[in-house]
C-alpha cells in the first residue's frame, strides 16, 4: 500500500513535471512530492506496525530504519524544493543555468527523490545497490545542468569513482548471497532474511564480503580514501543540489554500511569489522580536517566537513554498542539538518557575490544578515557546539570511543579539533572581511526571496529547538531501530 | 520557596536573550535598561540564594528539564557551588550596572542588543556550569559558555587583532574541552554514571589519569602557562564589560572545575598531584607577571595579570593537595581557604580593573598606555576606582588581595611541618617565586596607574578625555567597595564562617591607619605655607609630556634584570653616506622581545599541522586517474589485510 | 585591647619616632668620621625636620591628590607598622600585629604610594626613581621573605612576637648557630631597604646614582619632613628586627618598669652600634651600577638558601 | 550434450582467454581495437555461461547469456563506436602513470594477493577450481581499474569500467546466480550509465551549449523541447 502510494505520487509528479511549462508549477510539484513523502512516512512511523512488507513483492519493505532515513531525506528534499525556486531563478538570470535545462533539472531532482526513498525501502541488497547507482546518475545529471564546463568533469569524477567502487560492493553482495545460499539452500539478499541467518554464516567469508561492500558504500558516503569525488561535486553543484547530495544521498552509503554491519555484528567477524569501521572513520576525519585547513572556498570547506562527519558516524557505528549506534543515527539527522543549513546559506552568499571564493566576500553581515546568521548557526552546529543539535550525538560517540581506546579517542579528538579550528578560522575570515573605511564598495544587495529566507528560518529553529530538547518521539524511533538491528 | 527563587533568577537571566528583538523598536534604550535590570535582579537573587546555601549548608536540587530523554539537566547547589555562584552573581551585578552606560556608546543598535543578549547567556551558562549535577550538563553548559564567550571575543570582528584572538581562543578552548571529555570518559567508564560524585576508581592509575585530564582541561581554560597564550589575545579583543566577565569569572569557572574534581570527585590523591599543581601555579604566576610588566596595552597587561593570579590560586590548590597528602589538614585547609578567597578577590578586583580600563578606553580611544597620562585630573572617579583595584591586586594591606596572599604565605611558612626535605625545598623555591611575583605585581601596577592616570597627558585624546557616565562609575564602585570590605572585615568574616585562620585583624589595622592619618593631617594642617607651581625641570622650560618617564622606560630595569626570560633582541640597521662608514646617513633600531611560547610551542605545532595539511591537500589535488588509483591501492590493501586477519 | 597593649602602643611608637632621626644622624656622623671629616651634629636630623616644617610646601601643578596624601599615608603606615616590631617588651598576643607578612606589606604599601608620587609630577627624575625603586624592591622581596621562612623553620613560627619571644628567652645564638649566616643576609636587607650604599646613595642627587631620593625630589616643606621621618622609622624598625632577633640580650622578658628601662638602654646602645656599623660598611663600599645590584642581593640570597638547606637537611 | 569434463576444460580455456582479452585492452591504445576487444571479451563470457549451462543445466544461465549477448556484444559496442566516431579521436595519446608492462605486472601482483585471500577462505568449500576462477574474476575487476587510471580519455575509461563490470559478471556466474530481474535491472543501469558518460565525454570536447542540447535529447525523449 505505502509503496504503491509512494510510487504513484512519484510517477504522477514526474508526469506532471514533464507536462508543465512554468517554473513555478514544477517547483510546486516537487514541493508537493517531498511533502507527500514526509506525510506518508511519518504516518507509517506513527501508525503502522513496522516492519512492513510489500504485498506481492519481495523487494520492498519498510522498517524503522528505512522509514527514519526516508523521513530525513524527504525533509531535506522538502526544504530544498522550498528554496529552489528563488535560487534557480537567480541562476537563470545570471545565465549560470540555461533555461532549457530547467525541466531536466526538475525531472532529475524528482527522480533522485524517488530513487533515494526506494533505496531505503528496498528489502533486497541488490535492489538497494541498483537504486544507489541510479542516485549517482541522477545526481550527475543535476550537476551538469549548470552552464560550466568544469561541472562535466566533476560529474564524470563522481560517476567513475562512485561506480567503480560500487562494483566492488557488488562483489561483496554476491558473496553474501553465496553465504546465504550455503546457509539456507536458496540464496537470498533480503535484509530480514540475512539478519535471521547471519549467525550461521562463515565469519571469514562474511568479513571479506563486508569489506568489499564497504568499499562501494564508503565511496557513496564520502569515506576517505574513496571520498575524492565529494568535495568537487558538492562545491560545483548548485547549492540546493549540494544540500540534497550531502543531506540525503550521502546517508545512503552509511545506511548500507549500518545494515551490513548489523549482519556482521551477529558473528565473530564483528571485532575485525569494527576496527575497520573505526579505522576508516578516523582516517576520514583526519583527511577531511587537514584538508579543511587550506580551503578558501565556502562550499568546498562545507563539503569536506561532510567527509569529516561521515567519518564520525562511521566510528560511532564501528563501536557497535547500543549507545553509540543510537547516537550515530541521531547524528545522521543532525548532520543532515546542519549541512542543509550551511549549504542553503552558502547558496545565498553565492548568489550575493556570484562566487564561492572567500576572498570575494565583503561586508556580509550588512548585505546578508540572515545568511550570515545561518552560516554562524550552521557552523556552530556542525562543530558540535551546544545548544545545537549535533552536540549530544558527537559527545556520546566520542565518550563511547574513549571507552574502547583512549589512544584512538585522542587521535579522533585531535583531528576534530583541527576541523573545528579550520572551520572557525574560515568563518572568521569570511565574516571579518569588511570594506576599508572610506572605500565603501557599492555592492548591490541580492534580494533574498521569502521562500529562501523561510527555509533558513525553519532550519535555524529546528537545529536550535532539537538541540535544546531532543524529542522522545525521535528517541523511540531510534531505539526501535537499534533494537531491530540487534545491537 | 528557595527553589522558586532560583528558577526565577535563571529565568531572569535567560530573558535578555530576547534582546535582539529590540531591533524592531524605534529606540531600544528603555528595553535595554529593562533587560540589564533583569540581569541585575537575577544577580541579586542568586546572591541571596548563594548566601542561604552557604549559611545553612543545605543542598539545593533543582531539576530543569531533559535535554534528551534520560539526560536530565539538573542543578545541584552545594556550598562549593554556592560560593562560586556568589562570585558570579556579585560581579555580574556590577557588570550589569556598568553595561547600562557602556552599551550605549556602541554605534549600531543591533550590536547593543546583541551584546546584552550574549552577555546574559554567558552569565547564565557560567551559573549552569557551576551548579551542574552531572558531567553531561556540565559539558553542555561549559560548551555553551565557551560558545558565548567565543562570539563575544569576535564581537568587534572588524577590528584588526580580533581574528587572531578568536582563532587562539577557539583552538585553546576546544582543546580544553577535549581533555574534559576525556576526564568524563574515564569517570564514566569507571562508574557508568555521569554524576559529579565521589568516584570509586578501580585503580590509582585511573584516578591519576582522570586528575591529569581534568587538570589539563581546566588548566587550559584557566590560562595556566604554557596554555595561557589565548588570554592576552582574547581578553583585549572582547568588549570591556565582557573582558571583565571573562577575566573575572570565566577563568574562575575553570578553577571551580578543578576544585570540584579535587574535593568531591577524585579520591585523595598522591603527593605528585600537589607538586604538579604547585609547579604549574608557580610558573604561571611568575611568567604571568613578568610578561605583564613589558605590556603596554592596558587590557593585555591586565590579562597577563590574570594568568599570574590564576597561578597563585593554583599554587594554593597545590599546597592544599601537598598538605592533605601529608595529613596536615589544618594547613591544607588554610591553603584551600587562601586559594578560594583569592578566587573571590581576584574576581572582584580584576573585574574592577577591566571595567575601569574600559572607561579609559572609551574616553581615550586607545589601549596603549604610552598615549595616556594625567587622566586622574580628567576622570577622577575612574582613577580612584582603578587605584583601589591596583592596590588590591598588588596585595597591599588592608585590601582583600592582601588577605588571600597572606593566607597562602602562611601556608608556605608551615612547610617545616612536612616530612620530606625535598618537598620542603620545593616549597621554599615556590615560596620565593611567589614573593617575587607579588612584589613585581606591585611594580607593574605602579607603572599602570602612574603612567595612565598621573603626570601629564601624552596625547590629544588623553588631554580631552571626559569622565565616564554615572553607571560606568557605579558598577565598578560596587566592586571597589567590596574589595575594601572584604579586606577590612576578613578576620570577622572568617570568624562568622567558622574558620580560625591565623589572619591579622585588618579592621584594627585599618582603623589605626585612619586614626593616625587623621591625627597627623589635623596636627599639621596649619603648619607652613602651600604653593602650587610647575614641576621643576632644572631651570629649563618645561617640555611637557615629552620629558615624562614612559612606560617602556619604567619597565626597562626589570626587562634588563630578567633578560634571560625576555631574550631581548636588538637589531640596528645603519646607512652611511660613504664607503668608509664614517658619515652616518640614517638608521633604524628595533628592540624585540622574544615571544618564547609562541616561537617554540605554538608556532611549531601550527607549522606541523600546516605541513600535514599541505601534504594532504597535494594528494587530493590530482586528476581522476589518480583518484581511481587510490581506489585500486586501497582495495588491494584491504585484500592483503583481510588475508592476514583470516 | 588591654592596658598592657595601650602601654606598648604608646611606648613603642614614641621610642620609634623619637629615636629614628637620631640613628640617621649616627650613620651620617660615622660616615663623616670615616671620611676624615668632623661631620654634622648628631642631632642635625631633628633640626632639619623642624626647619622643614616651617618652610613653604610647594606642590607641582601636575600633581594629583596622590602627592598630597602620600606623606601622611607614609607616616601613618610606618607608625602602624611599628606595632608589629616590639622594641622594648612583648605585649602578649594580639589579633592584629606581629605578622611578618603584614609588616613587610605595610612597608610595601608606603613604598607603592611613594613610587606613585614619583610619577605624579610628570618629571623625568621622579619616574626614574620610581622605576628603579620598584624594580629593586621587587627583587629584594624574595630575599626578605625567604629570611623569615628560614626563621620559621628554626623557630616553628612566623610571628614576629613569637620569634622575639623565643630569642629573648634563649639569649644570643643559643637557638641555632647557623643564624649567623642569616644575620649577614639580614644586614644586606637593611642596607638595601634603607637605600644605602652600595644599592643607593642617600647623599647625592645625581641622576646616575639616586633611587630613593629621586622619588621624593618633588616633595618639600612638611611633606618632605613627613617622608623623611617615615624613612627614618623604617630604618629603625628594620634595625630593631635585626637586634631583637639576632642580638636579643637585654630585651625585657617581663613588662615591669625596671626591665623596660633596661631594655630601652640596651636597645639604644645596640642600635647606635648597629647604625655605626652600617655607616662603616657604607664608607667601605662603592656604589654599584644599577644592574649590578641584583648581584649584591644574590649574595644575601645565597646566605639564606645556605641556611635553609642546612635547616631542611639537618 | 557436451561432456561435463570437457565443459570444465572449455571453461578454463575461456577464462584464460577472457583474462588475455583484458591484458590486451591494457596494452592497446586505439579505440576501435579497444571496442572490439571488449565485445570479444563479452562474447567469451556469453560462451562461458553457455558452457556453465552445460554443467549446471540451469536455464537462467542461458537467459543471462542471451541478454549479455544483446547488451554487451551488440548495444554497448554500438554506442561506443558511435561516440568514437563523433569524437573524431582515433587513439589515446599516451598512457599515464603506468606503462602497459607495469600495468600487467601490477595485475599479476593483484592476482597473487587475491588468490592468497580466496584460496584461504574458499578452501573448505567443495568446488575445487573455485578459488582460481573467483580470483581470476576479481583480478579482471582490478585490471579494469588499471585501465581506468592509465588512460586519460573518458571513453577509454568507460572501457575500463566495462571490463570491471565483466569481471563482476564473471564472478557472479561462478559464485551465485542472482535473480533475473536484478540482472536485467543492472544491465539497464549499465546502459544508462554508458549513455550518460558518453554524452559527457562528448560535452568535454565540445561547447557547453552543444552539450546541453545533447543533454536535452533525454528531455526530448521524455517530453517536449523547451522553447
Amino acid at each position: 500500500m505505502i509503496f504503491l502510494l509512494l510510487f504513484l505520487v512519484g510517477a504522477a509528479v514526474l508526469a506532471l513535471v514533464l507536462l508543465s511549462r512554468s517554473h513555478r508549477v514544477m517547483n510546486v510539484l516537487s514541493l508537493a512530492h517531498a511533502t507527500a513523502y514526509v506525510g506518508i512516512v511519518a504516518y507509517a512511523l506513527a501508525r503502522l506496525p513496522l516492519p512492513l512488507h510489500a504485498d506481492g513483492s519481495d523487494y520492498l519493505f519498510l522498517d524503522h530504519l528505512g522509514a527514519y532515513e526516508i523521513l530525513v531525506a524527504s525533509v531535506v528534499f522538502f526544504l530544498a524544493a522550498l528554496y529552489l525556486e528563488g535560487y534557480i531563478e537567480s541562476l537563470i538570470r545570471a545565465e549560470e543555468l540555461p533555461k532549457r535545462n530547467l525541466r531536466l533539472f526538475y525531472v532529475a531532482m524528482n527522480l533522485l527523490l524517488i530513487a533515494t526513498a526506494f533505496s531505503f525501502a528496498s528489502d533486497n541488497l541488490a535492489v538497494f545497490w541498483i537504486f544507489l547507482e541510479l542516485t549517482t546518475l541522477f545526481s550527475a545529471v543535476l550537476v551538469v545542468t549548470l552552464n560550466a564546463k568544469e561541472n562535466i568533469d566533476v560529474a564524470l569524477k563522481y560517476i567513475f569513482i562512485a561506480s567503480t567502487s560500487m562494483l566492488f560492493s557488488f562483489i561483496g553482495i554476491i558473496l553474501l548471497f553465496f553465504l546465504s545460499a550455503q546457509a539456507t539452500g536458496t540464496g537470498t539478499l533480503e535484509w530480514s532474511a540475512l539478519m535471521l541467518h547471519a549467525a550461521t554464516f562463515s565469519p571469514a567469508l562474511l568479513l571479506v564480503s563486508f569489506l568489499f561492500i564497504l568499499i562501494g558504500f564508503a565511496a557513496k558516503s564520502g569515506i576517505a580514501p574513496f571520498h575524492t569525488w565529494l568535495p568537487h561535486t558538492h562545491a560545483k553543484a548548485p547549492s540546493a543540489v549540494s544540500v540534497v547530495l550531502s543531506g540525503a544521498v550521502v546517508n545512503m552509503g552509511i545506511y548500507g554500511i549500518l545494515r551490513v554491519f548489523a549482519i556482521v555484528h551477529q558473528t565473530s567477524a564483528l571485532t575485525a569489522a569494527s576496527w575497520f569501521l573505526i579505522g576508516f572513520g578516523i582516517f576520514s576525519v583526519a583527511v577531511a580536517s587537514l584538508s579543511m585547513l587550506r580551503q578558501r572556498n565556502t562550499k568546498r570547506i562545507i563539503a569536506f566537513s561532510s567527509i569529516e562527519h561521515m567519518g564520525v558516524i562511521l566510528v560511532g557505528i564501528g563501536i557497535a554498542t547500543r549507545t553509540s549506534v543510537f547516537w550515530s543515527l541521531a547524528y545522521v539527522l543532525a548532520h543532515s539538518l546542519a549541512k542543509s543549513l550551511l549549504f542553503f546559506s552558502a547558496g545565498i552568499i553565492n548568489r550575493q557575490y556570484e562566487s564561492n571564493e572567500a576572498e570575494d566576500v565583503r561586508d556580509i553581515f550588512r548585505l546578508q544578515p540572515l545568511a550570515s546568521l545561518g552560516l554562524i548557526v550552521g557552523s556552530l552546529t556542525i562543530v558540535g557546539m551546544p545548544p545545537f543539535l549535533l552536540f549530544l550525538p558527537k559527545l556520546f560517540i566520542i565518550i563511547e570511543l574513549g571507552k574502547v581506546s583512549l589512544l584512538l579517542f585522542f587521535l579522533l579528538m585531535l583531528f576534530l579539533l583541527i576541523a573545528v579550528v579550520a572551520f572557525g578560522a574560515f568563518m572568521m575570515r569570511l565574516f571579518s572581511a569588511v570594506p576599508e573605511a572610506g572605500k565603501q564598495e557599492r555592492i548591490p544587495r541580492f534580494p533574498v526571496p521569502a521562500k529562501m529566507s523561510l527555509t533558513l528560518a525553519i532550519l535555524i529553529t529546528l537545529v536550535l529547538a532539537l538541540g535544546l530538547w531532543f524529542p522522545s518521539y525521535v528517541q523511540h524511533v531510534i531505539d526501535a531501530i537499534v533494537t531491530e538491528l540487534r545491537f | 520557596m528557595i527553589a522558586t527563587l532560583a528558577y526565577l533568577a535563571l529565568g531572569l537571566l535567560l530573558l535578555p536573550a530576547l534582546a535582539p528583538l529590540l531591533a524592531f523598536l524605534k529606540d531600544g534604550r528603555a528595553g535595554r535598561k529593562a533587560f540589564l535590570t533583569a540581569i541585575g535582579i537575577a544577580a541579586l537573587l542568586l546572591t541571596a540564594l548563594a548566601a542561604y546555601v552557604l549559611y545553612t549548608g543545605t543542598q539545593l536540587l533543582l531539576p530543569l528539564y531533559d535535554l534528551a530523554p534520560g539526560l536530565g539537566l539538573t542543578l545541584l547547589v552545594d556550598r562549593l557551588s554556592a560560593f562560586f555562584i556568589l562570585i558570579i552573581a556579585v560581579v555580574a551585578f556590577a557588570v550589569a550596572i556598568y553595561s547600562a552606560g557602556y552599551v550605549e556608546h556602541l554605534k549600531s543598535p543591533v550590536r547593543k542588543n546583541l551584546l546584552i543578549a550574549l552577555m546574559s547567556i554567558f552569565v547564565l551558562s557560567m551559573v549552569l556550569v557551576i551548579s551542574a549535577k552531572g558531567m553531561v550538563g556540565f559539558l553542555f553548559s561549559w560548551e555553551l559558555m565557551s560558545l558565548a564567550s567565543f562570539l563575544l571575543v569576535n564581537f568587534e570582528y572588524e577590528k584588526k587583532g580580533t581574528r587572531k584572538a578568536g582563532l587562539y581562543y577557539l583552538a585553546m578552548t576546544q582543546l580544553s574541552t577535549v581533555f574534559l571529555i576525556a576526564a568524563t570518559g574515564v569517570i564514566y567508564a569507571q562508574t557508568g554514571s555521569f554524576d559529579l560524585q565521589r568516584v570509586a576508581f578501580s585503580s590509582p592509575f585511573w584516578a591519576s589519569l582522570a586528575f591529569l585530564f581534568a587538570f589539563l582541561g581546566f588548566g587550559i581554560k584557566a590560562g595556566i602557562v604554557p596554555f595561557h597564550k589565548w588570554l592576552p589575545y582574547a581578553h583585549p579583543a572582547a568588549p570591556s564589560n565582557i573582558s571583565a566577565l571573562m577575566s573575572g569569572l570565566m577563568i574562575k569557572v575553570a578553577i571551580y572545575g578543578l576544585v570540584r574534581f579535587l574535593l568531591t570527585v577524585l579520591p585523595p590523591g598522591p603527593v605528585w598531584w600537589g607538586i604538579l599543581l604547585l609547579t604549574a601555579g608557580t610558573v604561571s604566576a611568575i611568567l604571568g607577571v613578568i610578561y605583564a610588566l613589558k605590556e603596554h596595552d592596558l587590557k593585555r597587561l591586565l590579562a597577563y595579570h590574570s594568568i599570574e593570579n590564576i597561578g597563585i590560586i593554583v599554587m594554593g590548590l597545590g599546597l592544599f593537595e601537598i598538605f592533605s597528602a601529608a595529613g596536615l589538614h589544618a594547613v591544607a585547609l588554610l591553603a584551600l581557604g587562601g586559594a578560594l578567597f583569592h578566587t573571590l578577590n581576584h574576581a572582584l578586583f580584576k573585574s574592577l580593573l577591566f571595567l575601569t580600563s574600559g572607561s579609559v578606553l572609551n574616553a581615550t580611544k586607545t589601549m596603549n598606555i604610552e598615549r595616556m597620562g594625567g587622566l586622574s585630573a580628567r576622570m577622577p572617579g575612574t582613577a580612584a576606582l582603578f587605584l583601589i583595584g591596583a592596590v588590591s591586586i598588588s596585595a597591599l594591606p588592608p585590601f582583600n588581595g592582601f588577605v588571600s596572599e597572606l593566607m597562602l604565605f602562611e601556608a608556605f611558612f608551615q612547610a617545616y611541618l612536612l616530612a620530606s626535605p625535598y618537598l620542603q625545598m620545593l616549597l621554599v623555591i615556590a615560596f620565593s617565586v611567589f614573593a617575587l611575583t607579588s612584589a613585581l605585581a606591585a611594580a607593574c601596577f605602579v607603572k599602570a596607574y602612574g603612567v595612565v592616570f598621573l603626570g601629564v597627558p601624552r596625547s590629544k585624546e588623553a588631554k580631552e578625555a571626559k569622565e565616564a557616565p554615572r553607571s560606568m562609575l557605579a558598577g565598578p564602585a560596587v566592586l571597589a567597595a567590596l574589595c575594601i570590605v572584604l579586606g577590612l572585615f576578613s578576620f570577622q568574616l572568617f570568624a562568622i564562617a567558622g574558620f580560625s585562620f591565623p589572619v591579622p585583624d585588618l579592621l584594627v589595622v585599618g582603623l589605626l591607619l585612619l586614626a593616625v592619618y587623621a591625627l597627623t593631617a589635623f596636627a599639621l594642617r596649619n603648619v607652613g605655607k602651600r604653593r602650587t607651581c610647575e614641576t621643576w625641570s632644572c631651570g629649563y622650560p618645561s617640555a611637557g609630556s615629552v620629558a615624562e618617564y614612559t612606560a617602556s622606560g619604567f619597565s626597562e630595569p626589570i626587562i634588563r634584570i630578567f633578560d634571560a626570560i625576555f631574550l631581548p633582541k636588538l637589531t640596528v640597521e645603519r646607512e652611511y653616506h660613504d664607503g668608509q662608514k664614517a658619515l652616518f646617513k640614517r638608521g633604524t633600531a628595533e628592540m624585540r622581545l622574544m615571544r618564547f611560547f609562541e616561537e617554540y610551542l605554538y608556532d611549531p605545532v601550527a607549522r606541523a599541522v600546516e605541513k600535514a595539511a599541505a601534504f594532504v591537500a597535494r594528494l587530493q589535488d590530482v586528476d581522476l586517474d589518480l583518484y581511481v588509483a587510490y581506489i585500486f591501492v586501497s582495495a588491494l590493501l584491504l585484500i592483503i589485510v583481510a588475508r592476514f586477519l583470516i | 585591647m588591654n592596658w598592657l597593649f595601650a602601654l606598648y602602643f604608646v611606648l613603642n611608637t614614641a621610642v620609634a619616632v623619637a629615636l629614628a632621626p637620631l640613628l640617621m644622624g649616627v650613620v651620617k656622623k660615622v660616615k663623616a668620621w670615616a671620611q676624615g671629616r668632623r661631620g654634622q651634629p648628631l642631632l642635625q636630623p631633628y633640626y632639619n625636620l623642624a626647619k622643614l616644617l616651617r618652610k613653604e610646601t610647594v606642590v607641582s601643578s601636575n600633581a594629583s591628590w596622590v602627592t598630597r596624601a602620600t606623606p601622611y599615608l607614609s607616616i601613618s603606615v610606618l607608625i602602624v607598622a611599628t606595632l608589629s616590631v616590639p622594641l622594648l617588651f612583648l605585649p602578649g598576643k594580639t589579633s592584629a600585629f606581629g605578622n611578618v607578612i603584614l609588616f613587610f606589606y605595610l612597608l610595601a604599601l608606603a613604598n607603592f604610594f611613594m613610587a606613585l608620587t614619583g610619577l605624579d609630577g610628570g618629571s623625568t627624575f621622579g619616574g626614574m626613581g620610581s622605576s628603579r625603586e620598584m624594580s629593586l624592591s621587587a627583587i629584594l622581596e624574595p630575599l626578605v621573605l625567604l629570611t623569615f621562612l628560614t626563621l620559621a623553620f628554626v623557630f616553628k613560627t612566623f610571628d614576629i612576637f613569637g620569634i622575639v619571644g623565643t630569642t629573648s628567652q634563649a639569649g644570643i645564638f643559643s637557638v641555632d648557630p647557623v643564624l649567623i649566616l642569616l644575620g649577614a643576609a639580614f644586614f644586606v636587607i637593611i642596607v638595601a631597604e634603607t637605600a644605602r650604599l652600595p644599592v643607593d646613595n642617600p647623599e647625592t642627587h645625581l641622576e646616575l646614582t639616586m633611587v630613593h631620593e629621586a622619588m621624593v625630589l618633588e616633595h618639600s616643606g612638611k611633606h618632605l619632613a613627613l617622608m623623611e621621618t617615615a624613612h627614618a622609622i623604617k630604618q629603625l624598625l628594620l634595625m630593631a628586627l635585626f637586634i631583637n632577633i639576632f642580638l636579643p640580650f637585654g630585651f625585657a622578658t617581663q613588662p615591669t618598669a625596671a626591665s623596660v628601662a633596661l631594655s630601652l638602654l640596651s636597645f639604644l646602645a645596640k642600635s647606635i652600634i648597629l647604625a655605626a656599623a652600617i655607616g662603616l660598611f657604607e664608607s667601605s663600599v662603592a656604589k654599584l651600577r644599577l644592574y649590578r645590584v641584583p648581584g649584591f642581593y644574590a649574595v644575601g640570597t645565597f646566605l639564606v638558601v645556605l641556611t635553609i638547606i642546612l635547616e631542611v637537611f639537618r | 550434450m557436451i561432456d561435463p569434463v570437457f565443459a570444465l576444460d572449455l571453461i578454463k580455456i575461456l577464462l584464460v582467454l577472457i583474462v588475455l582479452s583484458a591484458a590486451l585492452i591494457i596494452t592497446r591504445r586505439d579505440f576501435i581495437a579497444l571496442t572490439s576487444l571488449y565485445a570479444a571479451q563479452s562474447f567469451l563470457i556469453v560462451l562461458l555461461s553457455v558452457g556453465l549451462f552445460a554443467i549446471d543445466r540451469n536455464p537462467l544461465l542461458l537467459i543471462i547469456a542471451a541478454i549479455t549477448l544483446l547488451s554487451k556484444v551488440v548495444i554497448i559496442p554500438f554506442i561506443l563506436t558511435k561516440v568514437q566516431r563523433r569524437l573524431k579521436m582515433k587513439r589515446e595519446i599516451e598512457f599515464s602513470h603506468l606503462s602497459p608492462i607495469g600495468a600487467i605486472l601490477l595485475a599479476v601482483v593483484a592476482f597473487f594477493f587475491i588468490y592468497a585471500l580466496f584460496s584461504g577462505i574458499l578452501s573448505g568449500l567443495d568446488k575445487g577450481v573455485l578459488s582460481t576462477v573467483v580470483s581470476l574474476a576479481i583480478c579482471l575487476v582490478f585490471m579494469g581499474l588499471i585501465i581506468i587510471f592509465t588512460r586519460k580519455q573518458t571513453i577509454t575509461n568507460v572501457i575500463g569500467y566495462l571490463t570491471m563490470e565483466n569481471g563482476v559478471l564473471l564472478f557472479s556466474l561462478f559464485v551465485a546466480e542472482l535473480s533475473l530481474l536484478i540482472e536485467v535491472l543492472i544491465l539497464l543501469d549499465l546502459i544508462m550509465l554508458i549513455v550518460l558518460v558518453a554524452l559527457m565525454a562528448f560535452g568535454i570536447d565540445s561547447s557547453i551549449e552543444e552539450f546541453h542540447s545533447q543533454l536535452n535529447v533525454l528531455d526530448r525523449w521524455l517530453g517536449r523541447e523547451q522553447r
